[in-house]
Order: structure tokens, then C-alpha cells, then sequence
């Protein structure tokens, strides 16, 4: 067990991986000084310009020429540096690299980590904070993944660079010096939930740093005698329906919480498809279908919060309206 | 090239494709427009023949191409077998892309065809980062990235030509100016002096040719493949060509000026001019009628087997989505 | 009334507010010789090439420039060709016309409509086949039109080019041709669904073509002495819940039928706001998350049709699994 | 521009002009720096002051502009208040945009100032439409749009220019070239000549200007926007200067080659250089002093009335999104 941040654990996942093979490298603008956010921080040093490669403010080019690159036979991991920028390059993801395996009839294949960082960050206003996961997991050829600890951004940052398929890989920005210990042991599978608190009352599904804000709600719910079951579905495509089906039979009450806009949200996701599965009494907690403001009080107004979390989980438990 | 010590091997060999690309073409327009064999719209090449000819002659299977939405002519010139490209046109087991690709989307990988596009200008940026790939990789292939005249005024056009400089790689990028996007004069919708001078600004090498001169095209393309083998350096070739059919197959182009298609069919046929050039040369009239007779055999044989094949097994809808995740035949998950 | 197609109902509507209001144009590829579907065929005569602009192959630039043409006044109509090319401006769309108003305070309208076909075509394949409206409902700022009839597309137009927010117009590529009367006064109010057939046994919810398969879907239940209500959504944001409210708390079961990729469609939101507020049998029926195949049959196995959405609401009315 | 007929006048409103940006963003960096009152991130201009001085010094309140994420001495210029673009800055009620925007989203409507934009490039193909819509509406008033080194490898760059000049539309682009992207040197990322050779090949009339010589600036600006009124037409002017901030208030900017910062602020700032030129034009000390006092006092009681403001009110988050459909206060509907 080793102790470090978030930042850290994705970066010596992506670390170890270039080591182990030479056909990894990672794009983007300004990695050789360590990426906006230090996420490379030292890894030219290491690797190279050529391994950790800057680029032009082009990121409709930077996508289109990873995959490039990936059809020749290298494994590109893509930095978008914010997923707001990922947006000018929407084609190329979408209609290129998602379909390009089946519209070929399986002769390529698009081995791509694209890391896109979301999410709202003090004061960063309506073009840098989107959390938009849930266009992603409605696009056919496309990984999701949604880490929030080091741990899982360890663990599924060697998955998705090891992963044939791409790979849209969203860290939180307001995550990257969460410390926690990471288990260099410790594999990831796609699809498969970590259940982070356990109780039999009422069943709360959800993923990034919401996912956290979930934990903390179950144990002030822990504190009033509620027993809150935490499910961290990590990965949002494929997503565990089995765990939460399972959860959910045993609670009966369902509440799915994200930091997206719920409108259109994948709670949306989640929630249809259990109660089309069995009957449960279910609730979405996510943000109004409203824009990301500047101001810190205004930026609040949208945020799901524990004790936002930890109420709605109650009300559920304690069948209130 | 002077007539002198003109090359009549590669002559014939040139009309040889150029007859065999515009025969596919017209089978494939037949099987479109009187069989109703082609469901999807197909972008005819007819006219352009030289350019896919003239500069795939230098390529080998390793190297690789990227293609757009009128791709047939070049998906042959790099060597696909036109059976398995008929049957993809008509969405039939056996095509390259087993029927989920179609025109658009023709791909051979095994000869280094990576793909026909849909989107205009998309092919630009990737073909870059195929460059950029054989470049970390250290082989020694090269990247021919092919586009229309419009793709000129889409972002990627800049963004990946100057990719391509910044990195250094090895890749030609050639630009085939039939005059038309769509329904659309791209001179109309293009300031400055257009494809050739935004590549020069970007700091490629660039040349322009008559694209419907089928040696002047080999001979430009040699030069050009020659040189980014050698030093490994991103080049740019404008051909000057024409669109002789509509924008699609079923597209009966009325937009055109009057007189100017037939002008350039009668005038300015690629085919044509290289036919007189060869016959110049001291090639029999009953050669070139063997080149031609044996092409139009070869694609009318490819569009019956094509015709004769099995439509793709429905559950193969469900294959090659994706490893993780893909759905399950039949349902929604 | 009168009889005419799908794209002449828009077009009539475009003609008409363009003569009420000179600051209204149009500007897309090919315009001048009627678009890519003829949905502009004539319109260059009457209003010539200033104001039904061509364009160059510049999706990005098309959706910038008729945002900043609007914040000067202008009331621009954007004709993206393909929904699928629409990607291609992605960050104009999303990032800027958007946010526009809401970042700059007020300060700024964008009032635009852009128009993006959408939907299934035969043999399109992958990339000119993608239906994405749950993308554009999940975005903040933007309101969403699906009309699936020739009355609809004719008096949501014209709504549509009356309103001062940005309006993502899809039509469905398959419905130009399809005829209908049209009753020029009557009026299209946003978030307002239209009850196309009446029952009190199960409720299809529906939009866009899959709303008249949905109709076909209803007379076949009928014929089997079931009573299928279909209400056609229209305007998926503003959407009409309250409607929805009323006809399942008749049906007590709800059908969400689309022809988008069911996984994170709007449907996901339909079901899961009705099973939030009241008990509800409910069932999605979309397409797999698959990719659109050229093949007419591969394309066919991710159709959802009349017969599948008649099957589908009988097991629900007749509570089968 | 000769010293013998020097316009002083015109010299010394540049001067207050450059004065006033630079003591604004300083007040702005201590807030950020010292009061951690900013919270985002602000992009100061300090060192290109002389670049918007002398461009908008030729624009009345009714042209448009499109500015950056560095936008502050853009928004200054074009006649913005200070008092509200601190509030804003500060994300206080008064703010521009009522707290919403910030730094990077800053706009004032009432003097043409269209918006700074969070998206390098993004505001170019804008632009360009803003300039479209006054040709449509049959306008007198001209649009400037400023970007940077950077957005030249942005696919807008590409179809904005090109959209200028096919439709040909009264626009005047800035290129603020100050040898940075962010943390990377731009020259490293660019292929070819850069942003003036590629506005050339997109048929701009393009020129060229020392952009940290307020003087030098003006004269060309004067003549490119007189023309641009009289011709209608589009115009591309590139302004070397240089970033002698960090990208960011935050940023050390520890990237920079030793010295390079340090020598460009000792012998190439663009307000030393101004002040020496006007001293040498007659001007006194004692005014240079005055001016550049009345600056430091306008921005520091312009900081003091933000500190003192209070936060926009809680549901005002919910106002402005749209008319159609808009969220209800406090719901997810
Ligand atoms: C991004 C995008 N916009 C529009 C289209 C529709 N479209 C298909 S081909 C074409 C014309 C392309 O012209 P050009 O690049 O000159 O190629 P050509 O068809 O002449 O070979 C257009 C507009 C598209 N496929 N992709
Ligand atoms: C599309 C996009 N990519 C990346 C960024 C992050 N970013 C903000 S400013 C900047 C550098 C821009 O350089 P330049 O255009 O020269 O402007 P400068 O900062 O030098 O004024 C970058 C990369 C962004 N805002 N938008
Ligand atoms: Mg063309
Ligand atoms: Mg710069």
C-alpha cells in the first residue's frame, strides 16, 4: 500500500504502463511541463518529447491523430485538459473513433484513452466545468469510466491504456489531491461497483467525486441509525446493473446522485432501468437544468451536496414524499 | 515527360487501372441507378481516374491511404479487389467492411486502405497521426492522404497539415480539385487562391498538377513519394480534375453551366488523352480495346458475383461494436 | 387546410416568417439550389442568395457565424445538412450560443434556430443515421423540437423562428415525403404534447417518427380491443411530464418507444421522472446500443417498428413479464 | 511616424489609455494574489497593453469586439467601466455580467464588447458572423476580433477568415502574438510562417506592426479601419509583443528561457517606451507621473468598491438561461 493523491496514482499508473510497453504515449498541449493540471508532471523527463508529446491548441487534431496513430499500431492516451475542449473535438470522437471498428467490419480496432477532466471547480464558470458523462455512455463503441479515489484512478487508469476499445476517461478536477492508499495489487474490472458503505435501508448509486459526497452522506445516515448502502459504479459503460439490482432488492429504495445536470442525466439511466426491472421506490438527485455561474454563491445553487445526499436518502428510507 | 523516351510500360499500366476504376464505376452507377442493387448513395470518381492512377502507382501495400467519400478509385488504385468492393456497395456478405460500411465507408486494411470517410476533411487530421504512428513506431511507410477541394475550407485542413509540419512526418497530402463541393462552386465559397496556397503558407512543400494528365500526375507523385521516403518530410499536390458525373449518383447536376460537362468529357476525359498519348507512343488500337474489354469484364463479373451473394448474417449487426460492453444479440443491453 | 409533405410545411413556415420579418435567414451548404432534401427549394428565388445564404463546407464556422450574426440582430436559420455533421460545431453549439445569454448576464439573446435531420435513412450507415436528442436536452440553455407530422412541422417552425432562445430543430430524414393536411392557425406552444390516439389501457409516449409508428402501433391494439393512448411529446425541453402524469395516472402503465440508442435516450428521463412521482409499470423500447450498419438487414435488426411497440404495450397492459 | 510632427495629443490618451489596463490588471493580480478575492483564474495583458490602446482608440461604441480569456485591456479599451469589470472579477453584484462570467466571460454590450470567450479561437468564426449580420442589416459599424499566437492552429481560425472573405465583411482581426501558448512556445507548434502568412493565403490584406509600439500601432490600426469603413472589406493586422505575466496570475511562468522576461521588461515594455518617446516630444515628467497616478487611483478605488460589494443574489443563478423552459428556482425542473 502506498499512500498518495489522486494526481499521483493516475500518473504512476500511466507511468508503469509506458515502462511495460514502448507502443504507449500520451498528447496533449503543454505535457512536457507537466499538463495544466501536473497530472504528467515528470514523465518527460522519463519518457521523452516524443512519449509525452505537446501539440498545438488543436484538440479537433489531437483526437483525429491519436486515433491515427492507434490504427498503425500505438496506443495513444489523450489529454483534452478540460472535457468543455473535448467538445470542439466531438466528430472525431463520435463519428470516427467510436464506429471506426464496426463501419470497417472489425478490420481496425481504436485503442484509446481519451482523459477529458470535468466537473466544477472553484469559480471556473460555465465553459470549464461541464459534467457530460452521460453523452458519452449513449454513444455505441465508447468505455466510460468515472474514477474517485486514487485507488480506482490507479487501477482503471492501467485498465483503460490496457482496454482494445476507447476509453473515455473522466477524472473530477476537484480531485486531484485527494490523498487516499492506493493497492498496486488491486485490479480493475470494467462494469463492477465498489460497494463504499454498506446498509440494507436505502441504496444510493453514484460515481466521481459525487460518489464520495455519497460516503459521507451514509455515515451521518449511519450516525441517525439509517443504513445506507453506497454503490461507486467507477465505470459508467458497461455499468453494474447486477450490483445495484441486487442492493436495491434488498432496500427497496433507490437514489441515484451526480453532479451532471439530472435532466438527461445517467441517473436517468439508472434509474429506468431497475424500476422497468422491479418495483422500488427511487429518486435522482442531480443539478437544475441551469448553467455553471462564476460567483461561488451562485456556483453552490447547483451542487449536490452530503447533506443534500444524506436527506433525500432519508426521506426515501423513512418513505416521506 | 516528352513523348521521346515515353514510358509506355507504365502508360498501360496507368490506363490499365484508369480503365478498370472507370468500369467499376459504371457498374456500380448500373447497379444504383437501373438494378436498385446500391441503397445508399455512392460518390462516382468518373473523370478523376489519373489521380487515384497517377500517384498510388508509387505506393506499396505497406504504405498507407486515407480516402474520402468518392473513394472507390482510389481504394483500387491501392489494390482492393473490386469483388469484395461491389459486395460491400451492396451491403452483401463478403464485402470488405461485411456490409456495415458501404461506399462511404470502404476500407481494405490489408492493402493499407484505412478508410473511406464520411465526414469531409475528418480524414485529414488522422491520416496526420497514421504519419505520426509510423513515425514513433520508426518504420519507413509513408501516408497518402486523399481530399476534395472543399475539404479545403473545413478546420481540420489547417489543423492537420500543420500537425504534419510540426511533427515532421511523412505523409502526402493530396488535394483533388473537381471544381464542385456538392452543388456548390467551391471557387464561390473559397477566398484567397485556395487549397495550394493554404498548404504553402502552412510550410509544406507543394505542388500543383494537371490532374487529368495521367503521367504528369505519376511523374509530379514520383517525384513527391521519393523524396518524403528520403527525408521523411510532409508534401502537398493540388490536381486540377473534374467531376464528370453529379455529386451522387442520383444527383443529375443541373446546377452545371451548360456545354461545361460535356466540354471536359469530350476535351479533357482523362482516359481519352492518355489513350491518344499512348496510341502516339505506338500502342495498337486493339491493345487499348483489350484493356478496356478486359476491365469492363472484370467489374461486370465482380457486380454478378456481388449481385449472386448473401445479405450479411443479421446477428453480425451486434459484432465489433466494442469488446467491453458490446450488446447482446437482441437486446438493448 | 391544406395537403402537403413534411418539408413543405417547413418550408411554407420558413418562407412565411421570412417575408413577416426581414431579419430572418438562412445560411447552409448548397442552399442556393434548395438543400441537400430540397427543404429549400424556391426559396432562393423569392429572397435571393444574401438571405438564402450558401455556405462553405464549414459546419463550425456556420454555427459560429449565425451566432454572432444573431447577437447583432439578425434571426438566423441554420440548416446543418446531417444531424451527424452538426458535431463538427459541437463547441459553437454548446460551449458558446448556449452559454451566450447566461454568461454574459443577461447582456446577449441568440435567438437561432438550427435545424439537424436526424434518424435512421435507408443504408446511411453510422455516420448519417445517429439520432442524439438526449444529448441537446441535457444541455442547459437549449430548447429541443422532434416534430414527427407535416401540421407540426409547419407550426413548430414557425415557433421556432419566433423564439429568442436557440432551438435545436430535428427533423427525421425518413418523414420529407410524408403528407399531411395543415391547418395554418393552428398555434405550436412549446412543452405541449398532442394526444394522437386516445386509450385508458397503457400510455406510449413518443416523438419523431417512432410517434406515428406509435399511432400505427395503437390502431393495431385497438383492433385487439386494447386501449393504447399515444401522446407525441413534440418539444422534448420543454417537455409535457404533466401530460404524461394524467394519462398514466389513467393507464397506471407507461411505454417510452424512440429510435434512438435506448441507453442514455430521453427515454431514460421519461420513465424515470414519472417513476419518481408516481407507481408505474413502465417499459423503454429504443434501439440497441449498437452502431447504424449500411446492410438494409443489419439496419433493420436496430429498428424499433410499429409491431414491437404494439407487442411491448400489450405485455404491459395485460401485466405479462 | 516621425518625432518631427508627432501627435502628442494622440500620445498621451494612448499613454492614459495603457496606464489605466496595466494598473487595472495589477489591481486585479493583487486581488487574486494577495486577497484571494479572485477565485478563477485571470490572464493578464500586462505587457501587450499597447496593442488594444492603439487598435480600439479608432472604434466608437457602436463597433464590435470579440476578445480573449485575456480580454481585460480589450474590454478597458473599447470603453468598458473598470469598476464593473472588477466586480466581475470579483464575481459581485455590478459585475458586468452580475457575477456569472468572470474574467473569461466578461462583456459589455453597452460599448460594443461582445464578450471575452473561454475557448481559444472560438470567438473568431463569431466574429466574423457579428460582421456578417451588420452587412445584412445594411450597418455602417465595423467588428474586431483579437485572438492570440495560439488560436492560429485552431481549425476556426481557418473557416473564420475564410468566411470573412468570401462574403466579404467589414472585420479586422488581431493577432496578439506573444510567443506563448499557455506553457508552450508557439513557434514550436506551428508550422510554416505563422498567423500572418496564412491570413495572406486566405486573401486578407495583412499587415504587420511592433505591437509594443503604441505609436506604430495606431498609425497602421488607422489606416487598416479607415479602410475597412470605406472598402467594407476584411483586414488582418499581427502585433509581436510579448506575455511578461505568467499564463495565468498563477502561473511562475518558470518555462521561460533565463533572462528572456526580464530583458523584454527592461527594454521593450511598450509603456517605458511610450513615456520616452512622449518626454522626448516635450512632454513633463510631472504629467507622465499624473497620468500614470490617476490610473493607480481610478483602479485601486475600483477594487475597493468590488471588495465592498455584495455576492449576486442566490437565485439570480436560475435567471438567464432561457425564456423557453428555464429552471425553476431551487428545482431540478
Ligand atoms: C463535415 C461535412 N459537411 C458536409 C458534408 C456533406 N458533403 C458530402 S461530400 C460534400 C462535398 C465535398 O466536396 P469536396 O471536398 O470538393 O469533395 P468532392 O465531393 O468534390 O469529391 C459535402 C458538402 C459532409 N459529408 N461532411
Ligand atoms: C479550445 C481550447 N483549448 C485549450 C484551451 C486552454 N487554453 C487557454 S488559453 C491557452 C493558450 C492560448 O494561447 P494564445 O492563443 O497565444 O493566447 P494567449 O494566452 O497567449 O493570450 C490555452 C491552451 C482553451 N481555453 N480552449
Ligand atoms: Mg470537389
Ligand atoms: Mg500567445
Amino acid at each position: 500500500m502506498h499512500r498518495m493523491t489522486y494526481a499521483e496514482a493516475a500518473r504512476l499508473a500511466v507511468a508503469e504502463a509506458m515502462r511495460a510497453d514502448p507502443r504507449v504515449w500520451c498528447l496533449g498541449e503543454d505535457l512536457g511541463r507537466g499538463g495544466v493540471f501536473k497530472q504528467y508532471a515528470g514523465l518527460v523527463e522519463e519518457f521523452g518529447p516524443d512519449r509525452i508529446s505537446d501539440a498545438p491548441i488543436s484538440e479537433a487534431a489531437i483526437m483525429g491523430a491519436a486515433f491515427g496513430a492507434a490504427m498503425v499500431g500505438t496506443r495513444p492516451l489523450v489529454e483534452m485538459r478540460f472535457s468543455d475542449f473535448a467538445l470542439c473535438a466531438t466528430d472525431e470522437l463520435v463519428n470516427q473513433i467510436a464506429k471506426a471498428r464496426f463501419m470497417f467490419g472489425g478490420q481496425s480496432r481504436a485503442p484509446l484513452v481519451i482523459r477529458k477532466p470535468l466537473g466544477m471547480w472553484r469559480s471556473s464558470a460555465a465553459q470549464h466545468s461541464q459534467s457530460l458523462e452521460s453523452w458519452y455512455v449513449h454513444v455505441p463503441g465508447l468505455v466510460v469510466c468515472c474514477p474517485a479515489t486514487p485507488q480506482d484512478n490507479y487501477a482503471m487508469m492501467h485498465a483503460a491504456i490496457a482496454c482494445d476499445d476507447p476509453v473515455v476517461y473522466l477524472e473530477h478536477k476537484d480531485l486531484w489531491a485527494l490523498e487516499g492508499e492506493v493497492d498496486r495489487g488491486e485490479a480493475f474490472a470494467f462494469g463492477k461497483a465498489r460497494r463504499r458503505h454498506a446498509g440494507d435501508d436505502v441504496t444510493i448509486v453514484s460515481w466521481s467525486n459525487t460518489a464520495n459526497l455519497a460516503v459521507e452522506a451514509a455515515e451521518m445516515l449511519a450516525a441517525e441509525g439509517l443504513g445506507a448502502e453506497v454503490l461507486d459504479l467507477r465505470s459508467l459503460w458497461p455499468w453494474d446493473k447486477a450490483a445495484v439490482l441486487e442492493s436495491v432488492g434488498r432496500s427497496g429504495r433507490l437514489l441515484v446522485a451526480h453532479e451532471a445536470v439530472q435532466v438527461g442525466g445517467f441517473g436517468a439511466e439508472v434509474l429506468a432501468s431497475i424500476a422497468e426491472t422491479l418495483p422500488v421506490k427511487a429518486r435522482r438527485l442531480g443539478a437544475p437544468r441551469a448553467l455553471i455561474a462564476y460567483a461561488p454563491n451562485l456556483e453552490d445553487q447547483l451542487r449536490v451536496t452530503a447533506p443534500m445526499i444524506a436527506a433525500a436518502a432519508a426521506a426515501l428510507a423513512k418513505d416521506e414524499p | 515527360m516528352t513523348e521521346g523516351n515515353y514510358d509506355q510500360a507504365r502508360g498501360r499500366a496507368l490506363l490499365t487501372m484508369m480503365e478498370r476504376i472507370r468500369a467499376f464505376e459504371q457498374q456500380a452507377e448500373l447497379a444504383a441507378l437501373r438494378d436498385k442493387l446500391v441503397l445508399g448513395a455512392i460518390h462516382l470518381s468518373i473523370g478523376q481516374e489519373a489521380v487515384a492512377a497517377g500517384v498510388m502507382t508509387h505506393l506499396t501495400a505497406a504504405d498507407y491511404l486515407l480516402s474520402t467519400h468518392r473513394g472507390h478509385g482510389h481504394c483500387l488504385a491501392k489494390g482492393a479487389a473490386p469483388d469484395s468492393m461491389m459486395k460491400e456497395l451492396l451491403g452483401r456478405q463478403g464485402g470488405n467492411c461485411g456490409g456495415k460500411g458501404g461506399s462511404m465507408h470502404i476500407a481494405d486494411f490489408d492493402v493499407g486502405m484505412l478508410g473511406a470517410n464520411g465526414v469531409v476533411g475528418a480524414n485529414i487530421t488522422i491520416a496526420a497521426g497514421a504519419a505520426h504512428g509510423i513515425k514513433l513506431l520508426g518504420g519507413d511507410e509513408i501516408v497518402v492522404c486523399f481530399f476534395g477541394d472543399g475539404a479545403a475550407n473545413r478546420g481540420p485542413f489547417l489543423e492537420g497539415l500543420n500537425w504534419a509540419g510540426v511533427f515532421d512526418l511523412p505523409i502526402l497530402f493530396v488535394c483533388e480539385d473537381n471544381r464542385y463541393s456538392a452543388t456548390t462552386f467551391t471557387s464561390a465559397m473559397t477566398a484567397g487562391k485556395g487549397a495550394a496556397e493554404r498548404a504553402r503558407a502552412l510550410g509544406l512543400a507543394t505542388s500543383e498538377v494537371d490532374g487529368n494528365d495521367a503521367d504528369a500526375v505519376a511523374d509530379s507523385a514520383g517525384e513527391i513519394v521519393s523524396r518524403i521516403r528520403a527525408t521523411r518530410a510532409p508534401a502537398f499536390l493540388l490536381a486540377r480534375t473534374y467531376r464528370q458525373k453529379g455529386h451522387t449518383h442520383a444527383d443529375p447536376a443541373g446546377y452545371r453551366p451548360a456545354g461545361e460537362a460535356d466540354a471536359m468529357i469530350a476535351g479533357d476525359d482523362p482516359i481519352a488523352r492518355l489513350r491518344e498519348r499512348l496510341v502516339a507512343a505506338g500502342l495498337a488500337e486493339s491493345e487499348l480495346q483489350a484493356i478496356r474489354a478486359a476491365a469492363l469484364a472484370e467489374m461486370s463479373a465482380a457486380l454478378d458475383s456481388a449481385r449472386a451473394a448473401p445479405w450479411p448474417p443479421d446477428d453480425s449487426v451486434f459484432d465489433d461494436v466494442q469488446d467491453i460492453g458490446s450488446p447482446a444479440k437482441g437486446a438493448a443491453y
